[in-house]
């Protein structure tokens, strides 16, 4: 339905954040999740942040995978 | 001398002759510009590669290059890749009416500084201008012409096992050009690859016996160009993608685009095809060179009955790839 | 945290979990003497299930079935014809995302109609198009409005920004479309027999995960939310295979690093400021109520389709059976023109147009290597 | 096929790879279209000529031809007037989005054609796609290679008393095309003489044995060709204004808008110096021609020390004749 | 009557011709102890003069001065400038004859503003720039006036049609000279020493013979109206040489088979009807009362002079001697500038620029052949 | 002052004639001359005609060309 891609909030304005794909970087509105801080990951389309990645899910995600991963190459 | 050209730099009369003089001949390093217009000589054997090519970059100049390096570049690589060497270039300008000279005389600077690097002479020119409007700043074609030594030309006979390489990452011309153009209102911080490759490629050539093929991925990219080899030559070709070289900075602008680097232009890259015994002494030779620095083995021949080009995904999954079909353009899904 | 999301296409991790999900599916199979079925929603679950390979991979193991979620294939055929019609007029400017423009319509694309002289241009962000407005007084600039829950939000910020600016020549055409309308209608038809959806993680990061609880509660059937990432993919689908075999029909969020309880509160309540619920037409299935957004009537300045009266006459007939694709009732290779009258450079249906359709992904990245 | 050009066409990909396939490998009768982008020859000697143009013209059908044939015939008569007798052409392409497949075909059949008369091969292209509003139809770059057999080139020696002569009437290009171009509300019912002349020049050279120069009086039309020679030899050359043929045609339309005959540009006539003892068997050559059938000894060589071109009126004034000054305008004074 | 017309340059004519004009000079020389010097008033004159070898083939009998009629020439510095300026301006187009693209502004040359992307159209025929007017009713169309009375009467067709269409984005920068006023101001001055007028052809269409009476009648100076061939060019002189040398000071019509006693009613009716007199400012002269025509009151919204507010500055000072070289004062020679700084290639001076100026005449086609 | 050229007269219309200059043709104005006829010859000037050549008048000068000629010929 929607490409979306992870960005890192390098620079914070009112209602734009620049942010960094890889390297790249764009300027992206963060009407969305005013919130965000610098040093964030965001969701990015179309141009806007839709939401702020929560690291520490993503760090628990990892590690189910590794779980039912750990299970089958040990 | 005027700032900016205007039609009458091309209509042939006084104007052309000057714009003639003080930029190309001065450049070129030509004495009299009879010579810029059609030129006779005598050239060491009579195998010759010849190509041609039009550039109609948008910007003219972009991070890394410039259209008029880049024509040079592109012209001596479709040489290379052919095992010519390349020796003679002629270059044809359509020059939009209100283009500054002093971007003109930049690019064609460029152009003898590429040329002086790769060992062309530039042996004739034309300049045409239109009316502001009818073109986007300037065009140039070049035409190459390049001589065969030595039994270098690539052999084209393919088998099972044979090593598809590419001498760098991909994408970088495209991506680079493309964020320059600052429609996306993305930077990336990183330059087009537009390199001349001769030397390395000559030396591949000189140094190994039986290369079967060299291209350079230039509109298209990697997989258009290997869609093209496999059926020209009825290979199968299975590419590993987690082995091809992509810079993570065009990776990323292609995640938020929806770009596939497989499909972007590169400028700089050549893809060879090698006995698969050689495969290791080809990668010695192209990390040598600074244009192949980041080369990879990427793939094998795995057939050479049916012309089909295969990707390999991390999973293990194979799937058939195409030619690019239309433009990409940036989406949303 | 760029290692952490790197981690989603490791081979190392992607290889034996895509083992786990096989060795689950067995026991399904096992169990029920059937390959499970899930639908995924989302087009963009569909090329990436295809682009990497996870779909290929599981063949044998599960049969995955493409939904209605890409915007662009459940566009009717009228109303693509609306908008190369709208882009036929004179003194305008048709703004839209990339998407759209090789949709055939009766007649034309979007493309045909650029490369015949029309001034049609392709955005990336849409407030691009605010700019382009401001730029050009002298012309109509209209955007394209396409997108479920994850893009109309975007829309609702263009709507405002115009609105603030006071922008006289600037409007949407809003053709939108709603995840729990066509989910509804698919259950209700009852025609696809399913074991659990694949949840779109994108639009979930609007709607929130609470959106679906009427899937496990009114038609006990149950939900993953996931993300795009192959190791994404995988645990959505192993997880999906856990609930059909423990039948404790739920909806599982496994995209909680972005996906929270009740979704974007800001995002949702801009769409509600500026749209208001509407009948739909989905193409191959008619007009379902309630199942789009169009802008509200205070902001009828705004709405292209209020300024501008278009008239593309009755659309053309194909044999394209995108329908029956969106719905899953047929593989892409099930209609006759696949791959042949019908392919990327000459897509009959928009199911062939969009990287997400179903069936430019099964052309893409399915067909079989011979 | 589509009927019109789009960007998708120059990308490289699918659409490219098509219209390569059915109008250009088809028209030029390559049977595979890896040839088409870059050759590999052998030529029969290793004295060559090379030259290369870009043409550009508005419209891109006109009577007498089209911008095909004058791709063509334009760089074929660079080499045939340098001596050298044409044997192969690359020729690139670059097309605006929105142009017709159907007037590129006709282009490309003209451009067929034009090469089989000629005798020339086509041996590599290359096709570009610009935005709308980037180009004006479509601009063609050809480039030529021609051989030196038998020391046919011309001797570039002069002396008092050579005799100039034209291979025709002048003006007749510049004319048909500015009619065509209807901007100006006159018609002129004549062709453009774009006409390829290798045959006649290379048989002048047999015949004769020491041709000076031959020229074809292009842009800036045969004032500015005579005034390069004159510069380039440091000649004194005096034509005859009343020997100098010219269409009532021409001279009508030249009245009604302020145009000089002398400055039009001409794509199929030559410029010939020769010995005054051989003018009459060149005449006699030329005449023989259909495009040589309005030939004519226009002036003389009367100096080899200064570069300068001198007119002499039906009063017997004499004249200096400089090279085009800026773009003719069509004017009231 | 194309054999007639032939006739005029048949070289068998000409020589004889020219042998005559050689005898009669030689009459006079012998007779005044001096070379006869005539003027041209017509730039269409010095050109033919010189184009056909004339003007060098008597150089040594006869003095043949250039005169003010070069409606490029004649224009000052600040009324170039103002058109210039004009041009600038956005949203218009500027339709001109050729003739002015190349005239050195104070910054620049409407050629280089067209470089510099700004609308500016070469037309053929004045009318044609209605035409554009009507298809391009966003933009301002102005047409730039000059010319002398040949010119000033399709000038008046121009507002004719303007007004019967009424068009509103239509105007014209009048900056037109009259042939009397000039001829008077040098005669006034009296610093150029004259024994008769080559008077134009084509000006004297319009005006008719009569209109030059008080050159005789006022000023005791004869003249003879003569067309623009070489034949008539000799003639022309031929017959000034015999009013030169029998005193019979009078207006001879040597160019009967278009000029007529009275000149063309329509036009001048036109001329009358659309334009009224004004002062008009001559390049190195200064302003000469009535000396040129402006568009009448009624007409006003056709005066781009009264709807478009221009301030080019103060015009930039050059050592251009134009103004002495139209006054028939000096040689384009005499001008240190001549060949070097100033050339066709870089004109300094509008003399430079129109191919009837003289010293682009001088430049083109009267330079020693060293 | 202007240019000005011969053309004959093969069209006629209200306000406009369609004219011919040795081959080359074109519309001009007649309002100048509206009594022009199909044949005869005009001055045009700027897309007008400006005049109708008289051709007594024109065959006149070119007889007084050819006295002063035949007494230097003959
Ligand atoms: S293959 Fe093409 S025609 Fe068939 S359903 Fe898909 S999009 Fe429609
Ligand atoms: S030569 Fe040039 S600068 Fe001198 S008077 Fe003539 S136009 Fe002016
Ligand atoms: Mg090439
Ligand atoms: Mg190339
Ligand atoms: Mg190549
Ligand atoms: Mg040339
Ligand atoms: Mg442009
Ligand atoms: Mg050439
Ligand atoms: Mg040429
Ligand atoms: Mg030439
Ligand atoms: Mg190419
Ligand atoms: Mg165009």
């Amino acid at each position: 339905m929607c490409v979306g891609v992870p960005a890192k909030v390098i620079e914070k304005q009112e209602f734009s954040a620049l942010v960094d794909v890889m390297g790249s970087r764009t300027t992206v509105g963060i009407i969305f999740v005013p919130e965000v801080e610098v040093g964030e990951y965001v969701i990015v389309h179309a141009g806007q942040a839709m939401s702020i990645i929560d690291e520490e899910y993503a760090k628990e995600s990892v590690e189910e995978w590794r779980k039912l991963t750990d299970a089958r190459t040990s | 001398m005027e700032k900016r050209i205007s039609l009458a730099h091309g209509d042939g009369g006084e104007l052309s002759h000057r714009l003639i003089k003080s930029v190309f001949v001065e450049a070129f390093g030509h004495n009299n510009e009879a010579m810029f217009d059609a030129s006779a000589l005598t050239i060491p054997v009579r195998d010759i590669a010849v190509t041609t090519d039009s550039f109609v970059i948008k910007p003219v100049f972009f991070p890394g290059g410039s259209i008029g390096k880049l024509a040079v570049a592109g012209t001596v690589n479709d040489l290379a890749v052919s095992g010519a060497k390349p020796l003679y270039l002629t270059c044809g300008f359509v020059i939009e009416e209100g283009f500054e000279i002093s971007d003109l005389r930049a690019i064609v600077s460029d152009m003898a500084k590429e040329a002086k690097k790769t060992g062309v002479t530039i042996i004739a020119g034309d300049t045409k201008v239109v009316e502001r409007g009818s073109a986007d700043g300037v065009y140039i074609n070049t035409t190459g012409i390049g001589i065969y030594e030595n039994g270098r030309k690539p052999s084209l006979q393919f088998t099972e096992g044979d090593a598809v390489i590419i001498s760098g990452t991909i994408g970088d011309h495209g991506i680079a050009v493309l964020a320059e153009r600052g429609e996306l209102g993305i930077s990336v911080p990183i330059d087009s690859d537009c390199a001349s490759l001769n030397t390395m490629l000559l030396k591949v050539c000189e140094e190994i016996d039986d290369v079967r093929i060299m291209r350079d991925p230039t509109r298209g990219g990697l997989a258009t160009t290997l869609v093209e080899i496999a059926e020209d030559f009825s290979l199968t070709i299975v590419l590993n993608e987690s082995s091809i070289p992509v810079r993570e900075e065009v990776h990323g602008m292609c995640e938020l685009i929806g770009f596939d680097p497989l499909y972007i232009a590169n400028e700089g890259k050549a893809i060879l095809i090698v006995p698969n015994e050689h495969k290791d002494k080809v990668m010695e030779i192209l990390l040598q060179f600074p244009e192949g620095k980041d080369a990879a083995v990427i793939g094998e021949v795995t057939g050479t009955e049916k012309g089909q080009l295969l990707l390999e995904t991390p999973l293990g999954s194979k799937r058939l790839l195409t030619r690019l079909a239309g433009m990409m353009l940036p989406r949303i899904c | 945290m760029q290692e952490l999301l790197k981690q989603s296409s490791n081979p190392e991790i992607l290889k034996p979990l895509l083992q786990a999900v096989k060795e689950k599916a067995a026991e399904f199979i096992s169990l029920y003497g059937r390959k499970p079925a899930f639908m995924e929603v989302c087009g963009s679950h569909t090329m990436a299930l295809a682009k990497s390979g996870v779909k290929q991979a599981l063949r044998e193991d599960v049969s995955l079935i493409s939904g209605p979620g890409c915007p662009v294939c459940v566009t009717d055929q009228h109303s693509i014809d609306s908008m190369i019609a709208l882009a036929e007029g004179d003194g305008r400017i048709i703004c839209t995302f990339g998407d759209m423009m090789k949709v055939p319509g009766s007649r034309q694309s979007l493309m045909d109609a650029k490369i015949n002289g029309k001034d049609i241009r392709v955005v990336y962000s849409p407030v691009d198009s605010i700019r382009i407005a401001e730029e050009n007084p002298g012309k109509e600039v209209i955007f394209l409005g396409i997108g479920f829950e994850t893009t109309i939000p975007i829309l609702a910020i263009l709507v405002e920004e115009a609105y603030k600016k006071g922008l006289g020549n600037f409007s949407i055409w809003m053709t939108t479309k709603l995840v729990e309308p066509i989910l509804r209608h698919l259950l209700n038809c009852g025609d696809v027999m399913l074991d659990g959806f694949l949840l779109p993680g994108h639009v979930s990061i609007v709607l929130g995960e609470e959106a679906y609880s009427f899937l496990p509660e009114e038609y006990n059937i149950g939900g993953v939310i996931s993300g795009f990432e192959p190791a994404e993919l995988l645990s959505g689908i192993y997880k999906l295979l856990d609930i059909a075999i423990t039948k404790d029909t739920r909806i599982i969020n496994d995209h909680p690093s972005v996906v929270t309880k009740s979704g974007n509160v800001v995002a949702k309540q801009l769409m509600e400021k500026y749209f208001s619920l509407c009948d739909e037409a989905w193409r191959g299935i008619g007009s379902i109520p309630s199942s789009g957004l169009s802008i509200r009537r205070e902001f009828d300045q705004f709405d292209a389709k209020k300024k501008f009266k278009v008239d593309p006459g009755e659309p053309k007939k194909t044999k394209c059976r995108c329908g029956e694709v969106i719905r899953g009732l047929i593989n892409p290779t099930d209609c006759v023109l696949f791959g042949k009258a019908c392919n990327p450079m000459k897509p009959v249906g928009p199911c062939m147009v969009s990287a997400e359709g179903s069936c430019a992904a099964y052309y893409q990245y399915m067909r079989e290597c011979n």
